[in-house]
């Protein structure tokens, strides 16, 4: 019995890194900018067609004129397709930062609605471009297929999904807490005045946060994108445990989203495995423990969202 | 939400004259504007949806995401309750309310303590728990395929009994309820708990410092609006003559929140009202004109609230104010959206 | 016996404790002042004797009655009430309604659907007393978020006063005031003492020196000093470390 | 595209028409239907309720190709009873209640004819509920849950596509002598595949397969890793999945990541041609089913494919599938009937398809198809395919493996259709 769940549970590490990097964009402008990003989904999907576009799979993209482009080798349109991906994401985000000004200092809900508006908006330009057919990304061969792992085969993918997630995480750790970029962004976060103070334009501060937060999401929809296909609608299926990680783990907490995404990852793991039934429902039902006992999450702290 | 004195002490007021007036006579001209019958029946049941909602959204200021679920469990209540237990227009509907209010009572003891954006977090994961349920629970929801055959059962009083089959006599059926509801809640709105949830939603710590025990009245608010919705669901069984599940998933909890603030559901009474009817019809001239009517939809959306949040019912007072001379008490200003 | 009495409460937030060992006791028919500087617990101390925070020790006791640990709205309800340092208003309603919300009458009613509060002239007139009391009268109908500064102070008494309190904690009431509206609410405040036992947090000495029948200096989480503002303006650790201050 | 704009704008016009009219006409508040005076030369009006957005948007897309093909073609050769044919199509969104208002809305205000389209089997009972309250035949094109001709069944509603319990009975059969005894079931946790599932195992049983497990899966799963990783734990011969929509495309990608495509053997239930189309020969793993191929070997199938690519030039999929079929094979029969019974009303039109016989050639089928008089549901040829190996051109994903004669793979479920009466459905004629 312990054999067998050894599997399980190292997929559900596997998982919880690729729950944790769904949160990471959303924990940012939510951490940062009081900002839920409903329009998170939205900017995943469009990180993966952007993705898509440089990786052009069979069936693909009828654009002749960058067929010289397509006739270069997987691993180097593989990595500017990671580029480009998070980069369209990034300057729609951008974009959106400049309409969400207006809600500035009003109550969050306006944020929130108004990004809801966004991600009905974005998906339907995206159904417009690129209809509403499935897209799979193609990966270069390195990373793709299956290895045997004891008397198992394992997706290679997903390994390397899982290692990519966990460098994220730490590279945005590092990041905030030893850059001086990630010292301005901390303070934008508790005190604005202490980035004025600074010599900061929080204007553009908040541009950047949020662009960034965007490209994190476009980030995460070009590496999800080989294990859930890619259609418009696809970002409904980010945006809700990126919701979850962040409830759980507490608002503004970094080591708390990954390690909500972490639990998160291991309990839909072994549920999927056990009890398949109850796979989905479970991760509302951890969320409604933890949070029952432990109203800001696993180390969420008070946040002018709650008023 | 301001309304001169003259009106909050009021039963009727001249704008629920004119809800009844037109409403009341909707299904005489609504075909001659190019629309039809059923779209009537739908608009009715959302405007009652919708004011329930609206007293926890506008008025208390809580961001239900997971409304939608409550809809749905009224539309599940009202068939369950046809085909097991007493096929009787007032039982199912009560069956409708009662059912869905306990659930909307058993999750409202887990969002009562709750505010702002761990509210809308939790209701969101309710809601999906709610539908996941229901989508899994195929014996008693019919899952996928939806729960078929229900009837539209006649109103009956005593030994009268007068028929609900046609769209017509079902949407006055519903319009008759759609007056009640709009009556009593005028009256709630400007009673002392009416008074209460506004404070609430401007400030909650005070609210507790002046003697009201807020989660409680949070709870029961909660649990109101989830009973209304128990009552639209019921009527929208009826007017589909199925419950399905979709209506319980979070893109259509979105949806009523769309629909309610962009009508002004945080500025006045008749927000939600207003609202409804811009979705349905925007939806069918819309979709008549483009495919992609959501694109029209959401942009429009994205407008109203970076440019005017207090929605239509803010634009239309804004037009009345430059119309009419103010008068010389300010009571009945627009209130301004709190910053 | 003491109307108000609070014993050895002890107050931490994580590894920072706030109130060591508190101990004060005020009388009915008084005013009493609390005073300390930044950061010494004041505000915090009130926060724990109107039932905002717990106290992680101690107890608090109105009227021979433990109500340590009852919640605000319990509280009130047994007669305390506390206005706000940063104001705490209900800025979309009327200053009228400001005070009816806050009458014991009207949450009475409060399960009463049909009751119209607008038509409730009994209130009405009862939450006009009150803005008498405060000098608004005539600012009834205007709406709370246009009121001066000095107006929203005196309102957020006002609604303080509404819950009808034997007792009425009052949290810097002077902060942001010019000199006349310090001396208008001097007059305000003793009118109030006629009526209400008072127990007010004041960063002013001398505005509290003149209106308080009792001090009590708290620092470091404990009450260094006590006494009628005589007795205190002699006590030379209250002279080092406040009035030297101030003065 | 510019296709379907253009009869959107001519839709427009004359529902805009038919508004004023109707609101003319109208008798009263009470009564709905409209008596019309027999006009020869007004058109015979097809409401399409095929979804365009919604998980099921790009089948929905796929199938209205297929219908406004036929009637395109009807046109062309002069119309119907020499009436135009006119169509209306409105976006169901993969969602009943939207099925629900459309339905309405095509028979009391566009007054429509017949109704055409679904993919979903909630839509389609949505739609169905109306159409049997007004008696406006309804045609669903695509929707394989075996409740739509079973116990959902209706009067004026016919189901054109292969169910769910044809599918599992075509390929279980076949599959247990070629890949072993040891079967491991994997469906969806809805009506759908929890109905396809009993009927799969019930073959299965019957043919002496062992059950090693049976697990319900989530609708809405987009992590496959853990059944997969059981799966191999469990080591079966079979893995027979009764997964449908985005979750089917999901399992697909992460299956063939892990490189389990091709051992143990699965066996799906049926593929739409538009969720595959474009992945690959990849996207095709394992057995499945289907109810037409464009490489069947047969007559007439080279022309369907050539006047598909010329009527759908631009369209991403470059050669029709089932979904198109489907599509075009109902509405090419309606069209047919309609000519034959001369008349649009509905009982005469009911009663004309009730037991009707389409020859296997016509439909371009090895085996002829009936539509069952009990059940209305077309009983119809049911092919075995694989992932081809080796392609003829890059359209040629399937191999065929084998057909089913209709007789042998007949649906259970058909058996709990009980139809409403023929006095108890309302006649219906636009006129």
């Amino acid at each position: 019995m312990f054999y067998d769940l050894i599997p399980h549970l190292i997929n559900g590490v596997a998982l919880g890194l690729l729950f944790a990097l769904l949160a990471l964009g959303f924990m940012l402008i939510i951490g940062v900018m009081e900002v839920i990003n409903l329009a998170h989904g939205a900017l995943f999907t469009l990180g993966a067609y952007g993705a898509v576009v440089m990786m052009a799979p069979d069936g693909g993209f009828p654009y002749e004129f960058m067929q010289p482009y397509y006739d270069l080798p997987a691993i180097p349109r593989y990595v500017i397709a990671l580029i480009v991906g998070p980069l369209l994401a990034g300057v729609v985000g951008m974009g959106l930062e400049v309409c969400l000004r207006r809600t500035y200092g009003a109550d969050p809900l306006y944020g929130l609605l108004l990004t809801f508006g966004a991600a009905l908006v974005i998906e339907e330009v995206i159904r417009g471009i690129w209809g509403s057919s499935e897209y799979y990304l193609p990966t270069p061969k390195e990373i793709s297929g299956g290895f045997i792992f004891g008397d198992l085969i394992y997706s290679t993918y997903r390994i390397y999904a899982a290692i990519f997630a966990s460098v994220m995480i730490g590279m945005l750790w590092l990041f905030l807490n030893k850059t001086p970029y990630g010292a301005v962004i901390k303070a934008g976060a508790h005190d604005s005045e202490m980035v004025r103070a600074l010599g900061y334009n929080l204007k553009v501060l908040r541009l950047l946060v949020f662009g960034f937060g965007a490209a994190l999401a476009g980030v995460a929809g070009v590496i999800m994108a080989p294990i859930w296909g890619v259609r418009p609608v696809v970002g409904v299926d980010a945006v809700i445990p990126a919701f979850v990680v962040i409830v759980l783990g507490g608002v503004g907490s970094f080591w708390g989203a990954v390690s909500a995404g972490l639990m998160v990852g291991i309990v839909v793991a072994l549920t999927a495995a056990f009890l398949t039934d109850w796979s989905l429902l479970s991760m509302y039902l951890l969320l409604l423990l933890v949070v029952t006992f432990r109203s800001r999450g696993l180390a969420g702290k008070a946040s002018v969202l709650e008023a | 939400m301001d309304y001169p004195t003259k009106q909050t002490k009021a039963w009727v007021t001249p704008q629920i004259v004119v809800a009844i007036v037109l409403f009341g006579t909707m299904p005489l001209w609504i075909e001659a504007v190019g629309l039809y019958q059923y779209l009537g029946v739908e608009v009715i049941i959302w405007m009652i949806f919708a004011l329930g909602y609206n007293l926890l959204l506008g008025y208390t200021g809580l961001p239900s995401f997971g409304h939608g679920a409550f809809f749905g469990i009224g539309a599940y209540a009202y068939g369950l309750a046809q085909f097991e237990v007493w096929p009787n227009l007032w039982f199912c509907l009560a069956a409708a309310v009662v059912v869905t209010a306990a659930f909307g009572a058993a999750t409202a003891l887990f969002l009562s303590h709750r505010r702002g954006i761990y509210f809308a977090l939790m209701s969101i994961a309710f809601g999906q728990i709610f539908f996941f349920i229901a989508s899994k629970w195929t014996d008693v929801t019919g899952g996928e395929d939806g729960l078929l055959d229900i009837q539209r059962l006649p109103v009956e009083f005593g030994a009268m009994s007068l028929s609900t089959r046609s769209n017509v006599e079902l949407y006055y059926l519903c319009f008759a309820l759609f007056c009640v509801l709009v009556i009593l809640l005028w009256r709630l709105t400007n009673s002392p708990y009416g008074r209460v949830l506004r404070a609430i939603k401007q400030n909650e710590m005070r609210v507790s410092f002046i003697g009201y025990k807020v989660s409680v009245i949070k709870w029961s608010v909660f649990t109101l609006s989830t009973a209304i919705a128990g009552l639209a669901g019921g009527l929208f069984a009826m007017a589909q003559e199925g419950a399905y599940i979709n209506i319980m998933s979070l893109q259509w909890s979105g949806t009523i929140v769309l629909m309610v603030l962009i009508g002004g559901g945080f500025v006045s009474f008749w927000g939600p009202v207003l609202g409804v009817i811009l979705y349905f019809v925007a939806r069918d001239v819309l979709g008549a004109y483009t495919e992609a009517w959501l694109l029209w939809f959401g942009l429009m959306f994205m407008l109203l609230v970076m440019f005017k949040p207090e929605g239509l019912a803010g634009m239309w007072r804004d037009l009345l104010g430059t119309l009419v001379t103010r008068k010389a008490e300010p009571k009945g200003n627009p209130a301004k959206v709190e910053g | 016996m003491a109307l108000f009495e609070a014993r050895h409460l002890h107050k931490r937030f994580g590894q920072q404790v706030v109130l060591e060992e508190i101990n004060l006791s005020f009388e009915e028919g008084r005013l009493s002042g609390i005073m300390g500087p930044n950061g010494a617990g004041k505000t915090t101390c009130f926060n724990v004797l109107t039932g905002r925070y717990k106290p992680d020790r101690g107890q608090v006791l109105f009227d021979g009655e433990d109500i340590t640990g009852s919640p605000p709205e319990k509280i009130v309800r047994r007669g305390i009430s506390r206005s706000f340092q940063i104001m705490n208003l209900f800025d979309e309603y009327t200053v009228l309604d400001n005070i009816v919300i806050a009458l014991p009458g009207i949450r009475k009613k409060l399960t009463n659907p049909m009751h119209a509060i607008d038509a409730d002239s009994e209130m009405q007139d009862r939450a006009m007393d009150i803005l008498d009391r405060v000098g608004l009268p005539g600012r009834a109908r205007t709406n709370s978020k246009s009121l001066s500064y000095g107006e929203r102070r005196a309102l957020e008494i006002g609604v303080a006063l509404a819950t009808e309190p034997r007792l009425l904690f009052v949290d810097e009431p002077t902060a942001g005031l010019g000199a006349d509206g310090t001396s208008r609410l001097a007059d305000l405040i003793q009118s109030l003492k006629e009526h209400t036992t008072i127990v007010m947090i004041e960063h002013d000495m001398q505005f509290l020196f003149d209106v308080a029948d009792k001090i009590s200096v708290i620092h470091w989480g404990q009450v260094i000093a006590e006494g009628t503002p005589d007795e205190l303006r002699a006590n030379p650790w209250v002279r080092r470390s406040n009035l030297g201050e101030l003065n | 595209m510019s296709r379907v704009k253009q009869s959107r704008r001519g839709f427009l016009k004359t529902a805009l028409g038919s508004g004023v009219a109707g609101g003319a006409a109208l008798f009263g508040p009470w009564k709905h239907n409209r008596v019309y005076a027999a006009a020869s030369d007004k058109p015979i009006k097809i409401g399409l309720t095929h979804d365009a957005s919604g998980q099921f948007a790009n089948s929905g897309q796929a199938e209205k190709r297929g219908t406004e093909m036929a009637i395109a073609e009807f046109n062309e050769k002069g119309g119907v009873l020499g009436r135009k044919i006119e169509s209306v199509w409105m976006d169901t969104e993969t969602n009943p209640q939207t099925g629900t208002r459309v339905a309405e809305r095509m028979i009391t205000r566009e007054n429509v004819h017949f109704l055409a389209g679904a993919i979903q089997s909630g839509t389609a009972n949505a739609i169905s509920q109306v159409a049997q309250k007004y008696g406006c035949v309804y045609f669903n094109t695509n929707s394989s849950s075996p409740t739509e001709s079973g116990k959902n069944c209706h009067r004026v509603k016919f189901v054109w596509d292969g169910s769910g319990e044809n599918f599992s009975l075509a390929a279980a059969r076949n599959a247990i002598s070629t890949f072993g005894k040891n079967w491991f079931l994997v469906y969806n946790d809805y009506v759908w595949g929890q109905n396809t599932n009993d009927a799969t195992k019930k073959v299965a049983a019957k043919f002496g397969a062992n059950i090693m497990d049976e697990v319900a899966i989530p609708v809405g799963t987009r992590d496959w890793s853990s059944v997969l990783l059981k799966i191999q734990q469990a080591k079966p011969d079979v893995v027979a999945a009764a997964v449908g929509g985005d979750d089917f495309k999901v399992m697909r990608q992460q299956v063939s990541d892990m490189g389990l495509d091709r051992k143990p053997a699965w066996i799906n239930n049926q593929q739409d041609w538009p969720d595959v189309f474009g992945l690959g020969a990849d996207a095709a793993f394992g057995v499945f089913g289907t109810t037409w191929y464009h490489y069947l070997d047969l007559p007439g199938v080279s022309d369907f494919v050539k006047a598909y690519q010329e009527r759908y030039p631009v369209t991403r999929i470059s050669v029709p599938g089932n979904v198109t079929y489907n599509g075009y094979i109902a509405m090419r029969e309606l069209l047919r009937v309609v000519e034959e019974v001369g008349s649009t009303d509905n009982m005469k039109i009911i009663k004309a398809l009730e037991g009707r016989t389409m020859s296997a050639a016509d439909r371009m089928q090895h085996f002829d198809a009936v539509i069952d008089p009990a059940s209305h549901h077309v009983q119809q040829t049911i092919y075995l395919a694989e992932g081809n190996a080796a392609p003829k051109d890059d359209t040629d994903y399937f191999k065929i493996l084998s057909w089913s004669d209709p007789d042998a793979i007949r649906a259970s479920a058909d058996d709990s259709c009980s139809l409403e009466s023929y006095e108890a459905t309302p006649s219906y004629d636009q006129g």
